[in-house]
């Protein structure tokens, strides 16, 4: 069974680590500052105990006042799962740092994620768009796009 | 990479080929020979039943392609009447949906699957169109009432078993060989 | 003594004018091979489409004609009515040329086919180095194809081809080298008369060489790689429709039909056979052979271009050669009569060899070297 | 003089016999040998995930059938799983078995046009597609009779399956598992060891453990690189906790291993299928009850499973609406393709094909 692992602990030890990344540690999920993402999800890798060497799903939710990008991370080793979220504001130009550099799953979902929500990620190696054509006007996964 | 088998793998795959070329083939020979399909089939042109329908509308919401075209007027004793009944059977995707949403049974899937028209016109299905008749028969799907009218689907598992469920062919047709419909 | 030698001694006898006698035996014989060659292939497009389908638990092609014999003639008929599409890149005149250069060769290798006894348009003496000479000119044709298209993959194709060709003109010359020592001349003929023991049983190895070779010069699995469905679409002729595309596909099956009928003249004793009248005999040994090719095609998967060249040059090339040595010797030790002593000898060095050098044969990892 | 050499690109695609789809790969080539690949998608976009946000939580179904349209059925259950956890449906134990059952005939289905499809990569002339598919015949045989339709099941539902099976359906599955051994035994004699075949595909377009967690590859793909990783034994969804079957994995993470594992894994889910047909309760309610238009509570979720392709995943946002208010599909196949670049950079285009081929691509899924 692949366990969820306890996000208050996991929360705590992240602060330790890298002060001031972790927002909330409720429940479920473990949301950090979008500016610490890429030591967040360094430690969350090479951190023994957590060793998140695998990323399944990330994808991001428009709210309207903000972006939510959630990545779904598992520990093959452990067999462990956590939930980690980044909230990002505006809709002009929202940028999170990618985390392609982590785990190369991010490269082909950030890119979706630039083409449907238009949300930059900063340090991927080939931000273009992945499903529509170049010049496509628009973001259509966000809420306010008719 | 090194041959170390001697050509004996290649030798099996050829005898393998080789015993097919004396079974029988598994082609059926579409607008000749026709299998029976499937008795819950979802086919083509959808089945209404006019005295059943009350014109409640939930197959118009069930449908995700938005799709029916339903227009009553309230008769007497405030019951709706259907004035309009359509549907589009181009942009029907055959998810069945409808049928499974009907609460009076009065929409069956239709038990066809030759579903080429000349004109997108003929696509557009009318409330006659639609209603029982001869050619135009429902499918049990959703509607297990309907079950014990419609033969046994042909199931290909069954092909070559002695005394099993043989297959069945629908009667034919006028075969005409090189025809080809 | 040929048949037309005999055509050309009644028309004499009768008294025509010396240009007629020469002339008209001459073009009855070839109308008579290219009516022959057009008709056995599109006998074979049809056969090929059947039994491969039965290998494959279909039915095939059956509306047209008793059993769908006369697919073939249907589908040419679409082919000649479709659009001739020239692409706007392609060098013209390339383009144009080289369906000719492809099919006329093919047509030529007939010429020295014996189809029976003393059927045959020509007996040259240096008959089966003429096949070899004459079918060579084809990978000219279908390198003037892939380049005159002006298609990225036909280019592949081309590029492929002239490898393919190059390499495995080598082997199947030594291997036929072989025959000529038992037989002491080239000439078809002769070579069919020699055969009291069909070559297959004298020499076993010659022939397996003889064939792949063979399958490689007219691109049937598993060394299909210049039309390589899957890969590169349909190589050379991606860019050719119409007429154009139905001189290749004669041309395909074409080659097919004179690889099967030499294959049948040097290995399997021509159209010698008891019973039944030789062209009969001739005709069921060809087909034999062609099903067997059909049979490999609906089995094996397709090697790959480096693989390819070096099952050319490491096994083939090795085999080949090694072969020819001990045929040398055999027939310089051995007396005339005693060629069953030959069978046995060769049955077993073919076994050796071919263990050995499965033993010895590798790919290299599939990596790039070659 | 040096000669002058330009780069030789090449579209593969988006119309091409072996891209399984619209595909497009743009390869810059050296020779025959692959120095850069592109892969270039999106010509079968149909924004799922934005129709998804104005359809009910049942109109999404038939939507799902055309993410991955070779295993339709294990869509259908890979939304509804995710869908019940959004709102706390049990389901009943009749349904849970008839899942376990229509998604293993799913793999065997999908795997069946994954292998053969590979070995007409290879280029064996569609006698492998044609022998693969006189056994998938029955499979959908099986599927039309249940559901009704051959390719798009839409069979599925939140709280259970649309309808009971009929009563021929279990004889006929019983002799399908009891005959299914037999013609994977031909498979492998046709082409297992064939010479030519193990040349082809052996030490071809490997994948190495590292990247492959590292590109959170999925499926046979993951499991071809060596890695045990499979859902339905690592964190068993449904009821597959009561079955007993192996996860095979391979050693080389080359396209022969991934072939072979699609092969054995077809083998463990008859074991599969057997167990459930021996377990299934005879008779019981197939559906929960869900109304039609059902108003899950706000919050979010992600169900996934093991889906033939690999670890297919539905994350659902849910507003309290009749409609969810984000859906994001995670297609197996998408993230699996990241890898192509290490896989076939420095391989001929022949080997290009197979390696593609090897990985199970449907551009459905992909594009959604």
């Amino acid at each position: 069974m692949t366990v969820a692992v306890n996000t208050e602990e996991t929360g705590k030890k992240i602060a330790e680590a890298i002060p001031g990344s972790v927002v909330s540690s409720e429940a479920g999920s473990l949301t950090v500052d979008s500016k610490s993402l890429a030591q967040v999800s360094e430690f969350l890798k090479n951190t023994p105990g957590l060793e998140f060497d695998y990323l399944t799903v990330l994808t991001a939710v428009d709210y309207l006042h903000y972006f939510e990008v959630v990545y779904r991370l598992v520990s093959l080793k452990n067999n462990q799962s956590l939930i980690l979220k980044t909230r990002v504001y505006g809709r002009e130009n929202p940028t999170v740092p990618s985390v392609t550099d982590t785990w190369r799953a991010a490269y082909y979902q950030e890119r979706e994620i630039f083409d449907l929500l238009g949300i930059k990620f900063e340090g991927h190696p080939n931000l273009k768009r992945l499903l529509l054509w170049e010049g496509f006007n628009g973001h259509p996964l966000r809420r306010d796009y008719l | 990479m090194k041959f170390e088998r001697y050509g004996t793998g290649i030798v099996k795959g050829m005898a393998l080929t080789l015993k097919h070329l004396f079974r029988a083939p598994i082609t059926v020979q579409y607008p000749d020979e026709k299998l029976n399909i499937s008795r819950r089939t979802r086919g083509n042109e959808l089945v209404w039943f006019p005295e059943k329908c009350t014109g409640c509308g939930t197959c118009t919401k069930a449908c995700l392609q938005g799709n029916i075209i339903l227009v009553t007027h309230r008769g007497e004793e405030s019951k709706f009447i259907v004035d309009k009944f359509e549907l589009d059977s181009g942009r029907c995707i055959f998810c069945g949906l409808c049928v499974e949403s009907c609460p009076y049974n009065a929409l069956a899937m239709g038990l066809s699957y030759e579903c080429a028209k000349y004109s997108r016109k003929d696509l557009v299905l009318s409330k006659e169109r639609l209603a029982v008749s001869n050619d135009h028969q429902p499918s049990a799907y959703y509607r297990p009432q309907f079950d014990d009218q419609l033969p046994d689907q042909s199931l290909l598992l069954y092909d070559r078993d002695k005394g099993g469920q043989k297959l069945k062919f629908l009667p034919l047709s006028k075969r005409k060989r090189g025809s080809g419909a | 003594m040929t048949l037309l030698d005999q055509f050309q001694l009644i028309l004499k006898t009768a008294g025509w004018p010396e240009w007629a006698v020469y002339l008209t035996p001459a073009i009855v014989g070839i109308l008579i091979i290219i009516i022959f060659v057009l008709t056995v292939v599109i006998v074979f497009i049809w056969w090929e489409r059947r039994l491969i389908s039965r290998f494959q638990i279909r039915l095939g092609p059956n509306r047209c004609g008793p059993e769908g014999i006369l697919q073939p003639i249907a589908t040419a008929v679409k082919i000649l009515l479709k659009e001739d599409i020239v692409p706007e890149k392609a060098d013209k005149l390339i383009h144009f040329i080289a369906p000719i250069i492809v099919f006329v060769p093919i047509l030529l290798i007939f010429a020295v086919v014996p189809f029976g006894e003393g059927a045959i348009l020509v007996d040259l003496n240096v008959g089966i180095i003429y096949v070899i000479a004459i079918s060579s000119i084809s990978v000219i044709g279908i390198f003037m194809a892939a380049w005159g298209s002006g298609n990225k993959y036909s280019y592949i194709s081309g590029m492929r081809s002239i490898a393919q060709m190059v390499s495995y003109e080598i082997p199947v010359v030594l291997s036929i080298v072989g025959i000529a020592l038992v037989t002491g001349s080239f000439s078809m003929i002769k070579i069919v008369e020699a055969q009291s023991i069909p070559f297959i049983l004298l020499q076993p190895l010659g022939f397996l060489i003889f064939f792949l070779g063979s399958l490689a010069e007219m691109n049937r699995s598993p060394f299909d790689l210049l039309e390589a469905d899957s890969e590169i679409v349909a190589g050379y002729h991606i860019e050719y429709s119409g007429m154009k595309f139905a001189m290749f596909y004669l041309g395909e099956y074409g080659v097919a039909l004179a690889y099967s009928g030499i294959i049948t003249t040097l290995f399997l004793s021509g159209w010698q056979g008891p019973l039944l009248p030789p062209i009969l005999w001739f005709i069921i040994k060809v087909m034999l052979v062609f099903s067997l090719i059909i049979w490999m095609r609906a089995t094996l998967p397709r090697l790959r271009v480096d693989q390819l060249m070096s099952f050319a040059w490491k096994f083939l090339l090795p085999m080949a050669v090694i072969n020819l040595v001990v045929v040398a010797v055999e027939v310089l030790v051995l007396p005339a009569g005693l060629q069953w002593v030959m069978v046995i000898l060769n049955f077993g060095l073919a076994a050796v060899l071919i263990l050995l050098w499965s033993k010895l044969f590798t790919l290299g990892g599939g990596r790039v070297e070659v | 003089m040096p000669i002058k050499t330009e780069q030789f690109y090449l579209n593969v695609g988006p119309q091409h016999p072996s891209t399984h789809g619209v595909f497009r790969l743009r390869l810059s080539l050296d020779g025959e040998v692959v120095t850069d690949v592109e892969p270039i998608i999106g010509y079968l976009h149909r924004g799922i995930e934005k129709l998804a946000e104005s359809r009910t939580y049942t109109q999404i179904i038939p939507l799902t059938d055309r993410l991955d349209y070779l295993a339709s059925m294990t869509d259908n259950v890979a939304y509804c799983l995710a869908v019940e956890k959004l709102a706390g449906i049990k389901i009943p134990e009749r349904a849970e078995y008839i899942r376990v059952i229509f998604s293993e005939l799913m793999r065997i289905s999908s795997h069946m046009m994954a292998v053969g499809f590979y070995l007409n990569d290879c280029g064996a002339f569609f006698t492998p597609v044609l022998y693969m598919w006189r056994e998938r015949e029955k499979i959908i045989d099986l599927f039309d009779m249940v559901c009704g339709q051959r390719l798009l099941y839409n069979y599925m539902r939140v709280g259970g399956v649309s309808q009971d099976v009929p009563d021929e359906f279990l004889p006929a599955i019983k002799k399908f598992v009891a005959e299914m051994p037999r013609y994977i035994g031909e498979y492998n004699q046709l082409i297992k060891q064939n010479e030519i075949f193990l040349a082809r595909s052996k030490g071809v377009g490997i994948l190495p453990k590292e990247t492959a967690v590292n590109i959170g590859a999925s499926g046979p793909v993951l499991r071809a690189s060596g890695v045990k990783w499979d859902i339905r034994k690592m964190d068993p969804y449904s009821i597959y906790d009561r079955f007993d079957f192996e996860v095979p994995t391979g050693e080389a993470g080359d396209c022969y291993d991934r072939y072979w594992v699609r092969i054995q894994e077809m083998t463990q889910s008859l074991r599969i299928i057997e167990q459930a047909i021996n377990q299934i309760p005879a008779k019981g309610p197939i559906c929960s009850e869900v109304p039609q238009f059902f108003r899950p509570p706000p919050g979010e979720t992600y169900g996934y499973i093991e889906a033939p392709k690999g670890n297919l995943g539905f994350y659902i946002v849910s507003d309290g609406s009749i409609a969810p208010y984000r859906l994001h599909i995670y297609p197996p196949t998408l993230i699996n393709i990241t890898a192509l670049k290490d896989m076939m950079i420095g391989w001929k285009v022949a080997d290009l094909i197979i390696i593609f081929g090897s990985m199970d691509v449907v551009l459905g899924e992909i594009d959604r």
